[in-house]
């Protein structure tokens, strides 16, 4: 336990480490960027003095420094930028305040979250579902047919823009068909199965595109496996090759999928840029792309850590799952 | 005899080019107990595979296996599931690599009760339990436990429970007491029998331990090189041999006793010493943890082989991993040559290691599956950079144990068990060791490979004069090749000293077990020992 | 031809009613005055009003038109007093009269830097302005004055004939007194227009509904007609046209706010039903290749008109749009049509592929018989300009001049080309001006005060002679005059060659099958929004 | 000794050592053979680019305008301007020889894909198995900044690095090294997760009580075992690093236009998949061919790897 609890420990500080170095590095970056965030906000034409104010107004003419550990301090003291009743107040814990969109940042990702975790969880069960039952599939009919066309389609996934496979998508049930909504998001609360129904197109875009790597990983591991001496035995015990397959191989081949999985799982709660943007879903991807192209640092800082966040959480999370899917694999041992 | 129970007519079995087995019939009737024995790689495990379903796609089988009038064979994939586990049992030849290692026992016990028989996972964890009982396992911890959190010894009986479970007409148990002490054998057997007078069972045996085989089996099947040479009840077997082969393997067969009386070694100066060794394993889930060493003090000299002997799960693979500098010890000292392990820079760690050669116990596991088994023979020399042409060490090497030096490019798989075990002790040979750690080296041999080996192991011990750590619990073998023994139970020592004395004249209770347990390969003399044994443990 | 697609619109018969949808592909719309950079035709116009209005038409130049006021504004002789008069009876939203103080609050309210980032071309006219810090900081704004409630008076820190425009512009919109402190005013103005806000959801929509203390009667410029209009942000344009042509449901009453692409326009080319809904203007924003006029080989005229010769306007317009007739006409002045007192010159007559002959000539004439390499030739990646810069190097190459593409984010090459340091050869540039004025073609593209700081002179183009031009132009009240003035300065800046212009952009909208009035003035490129109407 | 050699009956017949047991393998293996052919003709399309273009008479940066229909800007006639002079037709917009695009779109697809992928695989099998087996703080410190590489918004470290990395550094080694420092972590935690579960493995252990160093235990014991995760996810991301190197010339960082390249041409194609599908089926053909090719070798070479897959004789 006590073992347990010093590891988790190692490991929150280690993710607080990760977040600071991903923060300082964006921020660090964001001041390699040609373009001058107060720009924006300066108005048409742009004079030097309105650009002057702006930035001031902004706090941009500070050292970048300084403007880091600003922003870290408004994490737990909260900001204020500009005086008198104009001022904006941004109450603590403030990830920064976006002048572009006149909202504290943490509004704006607590409006995107539930689309993007709507979107990024629905897709990432589907596609490691049919990845991993696909490459099982492959695996045991190794060289057949229905092999080579498994991974055909799969590979067919990994080669097609994202963007076309949407556009298609829509195209195909959109429009000819006509089965599911094209655009828009329900949210859960209003009515499940309206959420549903307008994320099962971006589900199965994002599942077709991302499978792939879940069925070749999986079909690879699963033919090594299968040649394993305890599979002989699970066979000789008269499991059925359900049970061989499904659960005493399937164990083995998991470690390295949900490896991959954690990564593209923390990569995709970060935001699926195209897709929510052929899908008209507004979620995390597409706030961080209008965040770079308009120069909104509070805003890129702050849905960066969000994305960094998750990046770390899932990572952590299977490096707890692997003890259990490979005792062997257990940390520390 | 009633009806056969199993008939094998013409089977043979080719791996590509080589013919694993040729043409080999014998029947199994209800009730009997039947022992495969002959030379390691005759096709023994193969054939019993076969039986099964189970060879690898690699494999090509013709011939005929009829059980209860359905040829094996050809029979389609529910009627064969029904066989598997159902009506055949199956103990594996390598325990170690034959669990998933990613279940717990526990889980894998409940799947096996489950595949026939529809009953609730309480009650298949209850039959799990009892079955492990039954082996003389510690349920309760043994059903929580992975794979590699038991020893060997413990993973075969656990095997053995699995192919148990569900009362299988017919039993077949490929090499099932190799890593277990004649105590817990002798316990094994007698559970075999009771099967049999019980339930009817009909084992398939196969074997290399005479003494097994006097013990239990009613008939006899020699195989040699894949083809049947003689069949016989088991006591006309041992009174008039037939074939000019099994002559050969009575011929080399060791019994406790008989080894010549060698004079005591002055003890040279130690090589090893162990200093009040003791050794906990953490185990997962909160369970206590396992104390596998307990205060355990011995020495090796520079050329002593010392015997280690002991219960299966008493610590003797354990000590071996300390030595090794795999198994981090809880408490004591370990010096080799001087050199505190634990205190050990790398450097100098390197240079112990590179004098120490070492078998493990499980031939499988310790071969990496991709490489040949010329250049697992060749890794030890490569690691510490000897210069020059491996391939005719490797190809001297795999004589030396008797394998045919043309292999080195076969990988393990393509092996049997004991061809396996074989190229460890190659392996474990190839830098001249000043100490060699063998745990359970000859497990796996026939006897006259083992006494090749043994032979082998003598004149290099002559040769070169190193130490030894022989771990086994084949007290015959024990008796033949160690100076001194020491002896094992429940991770302390309880006896040691020269061979003779202790193997001889046993002072301590557990000892006198032990040699009691050892079977020897004497229909008769086994049935008296037996007897005796049984009122000794009671 | 460019008159029947322009009337695209026009067979839809319009009723009042219904929602107009607007399927946007930004993700934020400003809705506060002070923050827009609108044009007067477009979204916020809808809700808000200002003194001034624009009247587009087909065929004629846009006009400026009274809105708030009862004329277009009346200048003092010397050009620097403008004083407007509003009209009667007119109520904002919330009830609130609208009165010379709501509008005189509204402008001094755009100073503040709190709201900056709308179109900001009074803070430099009106005098005192460059140093007022907004109502809040900075107490009054002496320049505005306000007689009484139904007059605004503005004094201008220097004359100023183009005043009329400007008072179109977003921050002329009245603003309830003590309002709009805080920055949820972006998405909750108080309405002055047809419309308010019914609803704003960030970065998915924002509905449009009535208000009622809209009168008809005083407005000239917006017609109404739709119950509400609700405007989908986030959209893909790809997706958007395909789910315009399908026109089903609701989509029937859309129309896509973003350029309809080549590829898309090749697809509603071959697609007669789609025909109909697709709206081509005329023309529209300048497009040019500007040479840097202060590096090196580029620094010499001749070498510069050379690129006039050089460059393939053919190549060009397929590169922008499939064809010439899509893409938009060539041009051969600065000025773009639709304004008023435009001049049709060409300086350097060629035919469209170009004159490489003539270009080698004029480069040897410079002293490069061997042409010019490595220049370097950043360029946007929007807009499809890198694919209009290959087009634009590959006729470069044929005349010897020899360019390294450089794509940039947007944002980047708008930093490159409007920074101080001017480190590039040549880049692609588009300009639309902001009101119909030939002042807002030429002074933001060649005076000497645009280069650098943000300024769009990315020629970089800086002639004494010629500033004087632009001073003397935008001094002059009379448009008339005013307007031979700049066609004077066209020409005069065209024989430095310091751009070449190379088409007027048509841009082409894509509408649902049920919106009619979608029409495309001569000046802007873009639909009338304020027009627009539903069939039943 | 020699007396103890007699190993009973008839002698077996000599395996044949492993390494030309790799090539035999593939030698059987139809479908890694075709694939092994299609990936070296696309090797010589791409070399010989220039030589193919000679042949068919083009070039890919010459416009031909009047090669397009002039109403909607796509290739005229048939398929999209499929003709003897031009044998895919030409590209929409510009009337480039789509031919020469592809052909010479191999190279920089190619070079980008394949070298970017070698960068990030030998970095994450690197570091993934060596955090994997040493463990401690070195598996700490790689374990977080992959944690950091992952998390870190690449897109704007793409533009500012598009806009900052002077002209003078050649854009495929900038490409190359960005695609291959963002691609690596994900290789090394699958690496690095593999390598956790085979470290106590008995034969690692065997290797390590051997007295085995570092590089010899992951060259000899871990490597051969971590062939099949480390070919699937390097035959993967060579069409993801092709499509990347596309997204990434829009952001200043790729290799400038007009020198072609699948993934741009199959970017700008996407648009035109409705009005003028064949610019998008060369490229794209072009590309899935290559991919399947590369993962059927990848496929192949694994079995080949593989000991227990074949009869070896
Ligand atoms: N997969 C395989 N591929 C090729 N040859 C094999 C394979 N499995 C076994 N063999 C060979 O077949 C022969 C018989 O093997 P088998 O395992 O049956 O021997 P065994 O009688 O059980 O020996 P041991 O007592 O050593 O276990 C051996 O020579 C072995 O090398
Ligand atoms: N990794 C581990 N985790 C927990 N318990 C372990 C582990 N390894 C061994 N043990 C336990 O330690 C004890 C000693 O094991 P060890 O392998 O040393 O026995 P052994 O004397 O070699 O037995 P055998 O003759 O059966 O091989 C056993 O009870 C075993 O279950
Ligand atoms: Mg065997
Ligand atoms: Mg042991």
């Amino acid at each position: 336990m006590n073992r347990t609890l010093r590891f988790v420990g190692i490991r929150l500080l280690g993710m607080l480490g990760v977040l600071l170095v991903v923060s300082f590095g964006t921020f660090a970056v964001f001041y390699l960027l040609p373009t001058d965030p107060a720009y924006m906000s300066c108005g048409k034409p742009c004079t030097p003095e309105n650009l002057a104010l702006a930035r001031e107004f902004m706090g941009f003419d500070k050292p970048w420094i300084q403007q880091y550990f600003d922003f870290l301090g408004g994490i737990f003291t909260g900001r204020t930028f500009g005086t008198g009743v104009t001022a904006i107040v941004c109450s603590a814990p403030c990830f920064g305040y976006s002048f572009q969109q006149n909202e504290p940042v943490l509004a704006l990702i607590g409006d995107r979250l539930p689309i993007t975790v709507s979107l990024a969880i629905g897709a990432s069960v589907i596609w490691l579902i049919a990845g991993v039952a696909t490459g099982v599939f492959s695996a045991l009919r190794r060289g057949k047919f229905a092999d080579r066309a498994a991974m055909t389609v799969t590979l067919a996934g990994v080669s097609a823009p994202a963007y076309l496979v949407g556009l298609l998508g829509i195209l195909l049930f959109g429009f000819t068909l006509d089965v599911v909504p094209v655009s828009g998001y329900v949210t859960f609360a209003q009515s499940p199965v309206d959420w549903a129904w307008h994320l099962v197109l971006p589900w199965l875009v994002l599942a077709f595109i991302n499978a792939a790597v879940y069925a070749r990983l999986s079909r690879g591991q699963m033919l090594e496996i299968m040649g394993e001496d305890f599979i002989r035995t699970a066979r000789a015990v008269g499991l059925p090759e359900r049970t061989v397959v499904g659960k005493y191989a399937l164990r083995n081949v998991l470690l390295p999928v949900v490896t991959v999985f954690a990564v593209d799982l923390g990569a995709l709660l970060g935001g699926a840029v195209i897709t929510e943007r052929v899908f008209a879903l507004p979620g995390l991807g597409g706030l961080l792309v209008d965040a770079v192209h308009q120069v909104d640092l509070p805003v890129l800082m702050g849905v960066s850590l969000f994305a960094a966040f998750f990046v770390v959480l899932a990572n952590f999370a299977v490096d707890v799952l692997y003890g259990v899917l490979d005792p062997r694999a257990r940390l520390g041992s | 005899m009633s009806e056969q129970l199993l008939s094998l007519r013409d089977v043979s079995i080719r791996f590509g080019d080589t013919a694993a087995v040729r043409e080999v019939s014998f029947e199994v009737h209800p009730g009997e107990v039947v022992a495969l024995v002959g030379e390691s790689g005759s096709g023994k495990s193969v054939t019993a595979l076969s039986l099964l379903g189970l060879l690898p796609g690699t494999a090509t089988v013709t011939g005929s296996a009829v059980l209860d009038g359905r040829d094996l064979y050809t029979v389609d994939g529910p009627a064969l599931r029904k066989v598997r586990g159902g009506e055949i049992g199956m103990v594996f030849q390598e325990p170690m690599s034959a669990l998933n290692p990613v279940f717990r026992i526990g889980t894998q016990l409940v799947d096996a009760v489950r595949a026939h028989r529809k009953v609730s996972r309480a009650a298949a964890r209850e039959r799990a339990r009892e079955l492990l009982e039954l082996v003389e396992l510690d349920a309760r911890r043994v059903l929580r436990a992975y794979p590699h959190e038991l020893s060997g010894g413990q993973l075969q009986r656990v095997v053995i429970a699995i192919a148990l479970i569900h009362d299988p007409k017919l039993l077949i148990a490929d090499e099932p007491t190799t890593a277990l002490d004649v105590t817990v054998q002798a316990g094994i057997l007698q559970l075999l029998r009771s099967l049999r007078d019980r339930l009817g069972t009909a084992i398939l045996l196969v074997t290399h331990d005479m003494g097994v085989v006097a013990d239990v089996a009613d008939r006899v099947v020699v195989l040699r090189d894949g083809q049947v040479v003689e069949q016989n009840t088991a006591a006309g077997l041992f009174a008039s041999p037939q074939a000019e082969y099994t002559r050969e393997l009575l011929d080399s067969v060791l019994s406790l006793g008989s080894a010549p009386a060698g004079a005591v070694r002055p003890t040279s100066a130690p090589l090893v010493s162990v200093t009040d060794l003791a050794v906990t394993y953490r185990v997962g889930g909160g369970a206590p943890p396992v104390r596998a060493v307990d205060g355990v003090s011995l020495t090796i000299g520079t050329d002593e082989v010392l015997g280690l002997v002991g219960e299966s799960g008493s610590g003797k693979s354990t000590i071996s991993s300390v030595l090794t500098g795999l198994v981090a010890p809880s408490g004591g000292t370990v010096q080799v040559d001087g050199v505190d392990i634990a205190r050990a820079s790398a450097r100098q760690r390197r240079d112990i290691r590179r004098q120490i050669g070492i078998v493990f116990q499980n031939p499988a596991s310790a071969l990496n599956p991709r490489a040949t088994i010329g250049a697992s023979i060749a890794e030890p020399l490569v690691v510490h950079g000897e210069r020059g042409e491996h391939r005719e060490r490797v190809a001297e090497l795999l004589a030396a144990v008797r394998l045919d030096p043309g292999w080195s490019g076969r990988y393990p798989h393509e092996l049997s068990g004991g061809q396996r075990q074989r190229v460890g002790i190659a392996r474990a040979l190839a830098l001249r060791p000043r100490l060699l750690i063998a745990d359970e080296p000859t497990s796996a041999l026939d006897v006259s490979v083992q006494a090749s080996v043994l032979d082998l192991l003598a004149d290099l011990q002559r040769e070169l004069a190193f130490a030894c750590l022989f771990i086994s619990h084949d007290l015959a073998v024990v008796e033949r090749v160690a100076d001194r023994v020491v002896v094992l139970h429940h991770g302390k020592v309880v006896e040691e000293g020269p061979v003779a004395s202790v193997l001889g004249s046993p002072r301590e209770d557990y000892t006198r077990r032990l040699v009691a347990a050892a079977p020897v390969a004497d229909p008769e003399r086994q049935r008296e020992r037996r007897e005796a044994w049984r009122a000794l443990s009671g | 031809n460019a008159n029947e697609q322009s009337g695209g619109g026009g067979a839809v018969a319009v009723a009042s009613g219904g929602t107009l949808y607007i399927l946007s592909d930004t993700t934020s719309q400003h809705l506060d005055p002070a923050k827009s950079q609108n044009l007067a035709i477009t979204t916020i116009s809808l809700i808000h009003r200002r003194l001034t209005a624009w009247k587009t038409s087909a065929d004629g130049p846009a006009t400026v038109v009274p809105d708030l006021a009862t004329d277009t504004g009346r200048a003092s002789a010397d050009g620097k007093t403008w004083t407007y008069t509003l009209k009667d009876g007119l109520k904002m939203a919330d009830g609130t009269p609208i009165t010379s103080a709501e509008i005189k609050y509204g402008i001094e309210r755009s100073f503040d830097s709190a709201f900056s980032g709308g179109l900001g071309y009074h803070k430099n006219l009106l005098a005192g302005g460059p140093d007022y810090k907004g109502p809040f900081k900075g107490g009054e704004l002496a320049s505005i004055e306000t007689p009484d409630p139904k007059t605004v008076v503005f004094h201008l820190a220097r004359p100023y004939g183009d005043w009329p425009w400007i008072a179109s512009m977003p921050a002329f919109a009245p603003v309830p007194k003590g309002k709009g402190t805080d920055a949820t005013y972006d998405t909750k103005p108080v309405a002055s227009g047809p419309y308010q806000v019914e609803s704003y959801q960030k970065g998915v929509q924002v509905k449009f509904v009535r208000n009622p203390n809209w009168d008809a009667k005083t407005d000239l410029a917006r017609t109404g007609l739709p119950d509400a209009v609700v405007i989908q942000m986030g959209q893909d344009t790809g997706v958007v046209a395909k789910r315009l042509l399908a026109s089903q449901g609701n989509d029937a009453f859309a129309f896509g706010s973003s350029f309809v692409n080549p590829a898309q326009l090749a697809q509603i080319r071959t697609n007669p039903a789609a025909k109909n809904q697709l709206v081509t203007s005329k023309s529209g924003a300048l497009a040019y290749l500007a040479l840097n006029t202060k590096r090196g080989p580029l620094a010499n005229p001749k070498v510069r008109q050379a690129f006039q010769y050089a460059v393939d306007k053919t190549a060009y317009q397929v590169a922008a749009a499939g064809s010439a007739d899509l893409a938009g006409p060539i041009a051969t002045t600065l000025i773009t049509e639709g304004i008023a007192g435009r001049e049709v010159y060409d300086l350097y007559p060629a035919p469209p592929s170009g004159d490489v002959a003539k270009a080698k000539q004029l480069l040897a004439e410079a002293g490069f018989p061997n042409g010019i390499d490595n220049l370097d030739f950043p360029v946007s990646t929007a807009n499809n300009e890198a694919d209009k810069a290959q087009a634009i190097q590959a006729a470069l190459q044929r005349a010897g001049i020899r360019t390294k593409l450089r794509p940039l984010d947007d944002e980047a090459w708008t930093t490159l080309v409007t920074g101080n340091d001017g480190t590039y050869d040549l880049t692609l540039g588009s300009w639309q001006p902001d009101f119909p004025s030939a002042n807002a073609n030429i002074e933001p593209l060649f005076g000497t005060s645009e280069i650098g700081n943000g300024g769009y002179n990315e020629a970089r183009y800086s002639v004494p002679e010629v500033d004087a031009l632009i001073a003397e132009a935008q001094g002059t009240v009379d448009p008339a005059a005013a307007g031979k003035l700049w066609a004077k300065a066209d020409k005069r800046i065209m024989q430095d060659s310091p751009v070449v212009p190379l088409i007027y952009t048509r841009n082409s909208f894509l509408h649902g099958a049920k919106v009619g009035n979608f029409a495309i003035g001569a000046f802007p490129a873009y639909p009338n929004y304020l027009q627009m109407g539903l069939a039943k | 000794m020699s007396d103890i050699l007699s190993p009973g009956g008839a002698p077996v017949p000599a395996a044949v050592p492993a390494s030309r047991n790799l090539w035999r393998a593939l030698r059987h293996d139809r479908w890694a053979q075709a694939s092994a052919v299609v990936i070296v003709l696309v090797v010589i399309t791409a070399l010989a680019a220039p030589l193919l273009a000679l042949i068919e008479g083009q070039d890919p940066y010459t416009y031909h305008t009047e090669l397009l229909n002039p109403a909607d800007g796509t290739g005229a006639g048939f398929l999209g301007g499929i003709s003897g002079s031009h044998w895919f037709g030409v590209e929409p917009l510009t009337g480039r020889d789509l031919f020469a695009v592809v052909a010479y779109g191999a190279r920089t697809s190619f070079l980008i894909g394949l070298a970017a992928t070698a960068v990030s695989m030998l970095l994450g099998v690197l570091l993934g198995a060596s955090a994997g087996y040493v463990g401690g703080w070195w598996d700490t410190v790689v374990s977080r900044v992959t944690d950091v590489l992952l998390g870190f918004p690449q897109l704007i470290f793409m533009i500012a690095l598009g806009a900052v990395a002077p002209q003078s550094i050649p854009r495929p080694l900038l490409l190359i090294a960005v695609i291959g420092l963002f691609g690596w972590p994900r290789v090394a935690r699958v690496v690095r997760a593999q390598t956790l579960s085979l470290r106590n493995r008995d034969f690692v252990k065997a290797a390590r009580a051997l007295g085995a160093g570092g590089a010899h235990v992951f060259r000899r014991e871990l490597l051969p075992n971590l062939w099949a995760p480390v070919i699937v996810l390097a035959t993967v991301s060579i069409p993801a690093n092709i499509g990347l190197e596309a997204a990434l010339s829009f952001l200043g960082v790729g290799i400038p236009p007009p020198t072609p390249s699948w993934g741009r041409s199959i970017s700008d194609a996407i648009n035109w998949v409705q009005t003028d599908p064949m610019f998008l089926i060369f490229p794209g053909a072009a590309l899935f061919i290559a991919t399947l090719a590369f993962n059927m070798l990848g496929d192949g070479l694994r079995d080949a790897l593989d000991p227990k897959t074949a009869v070896r004789r």
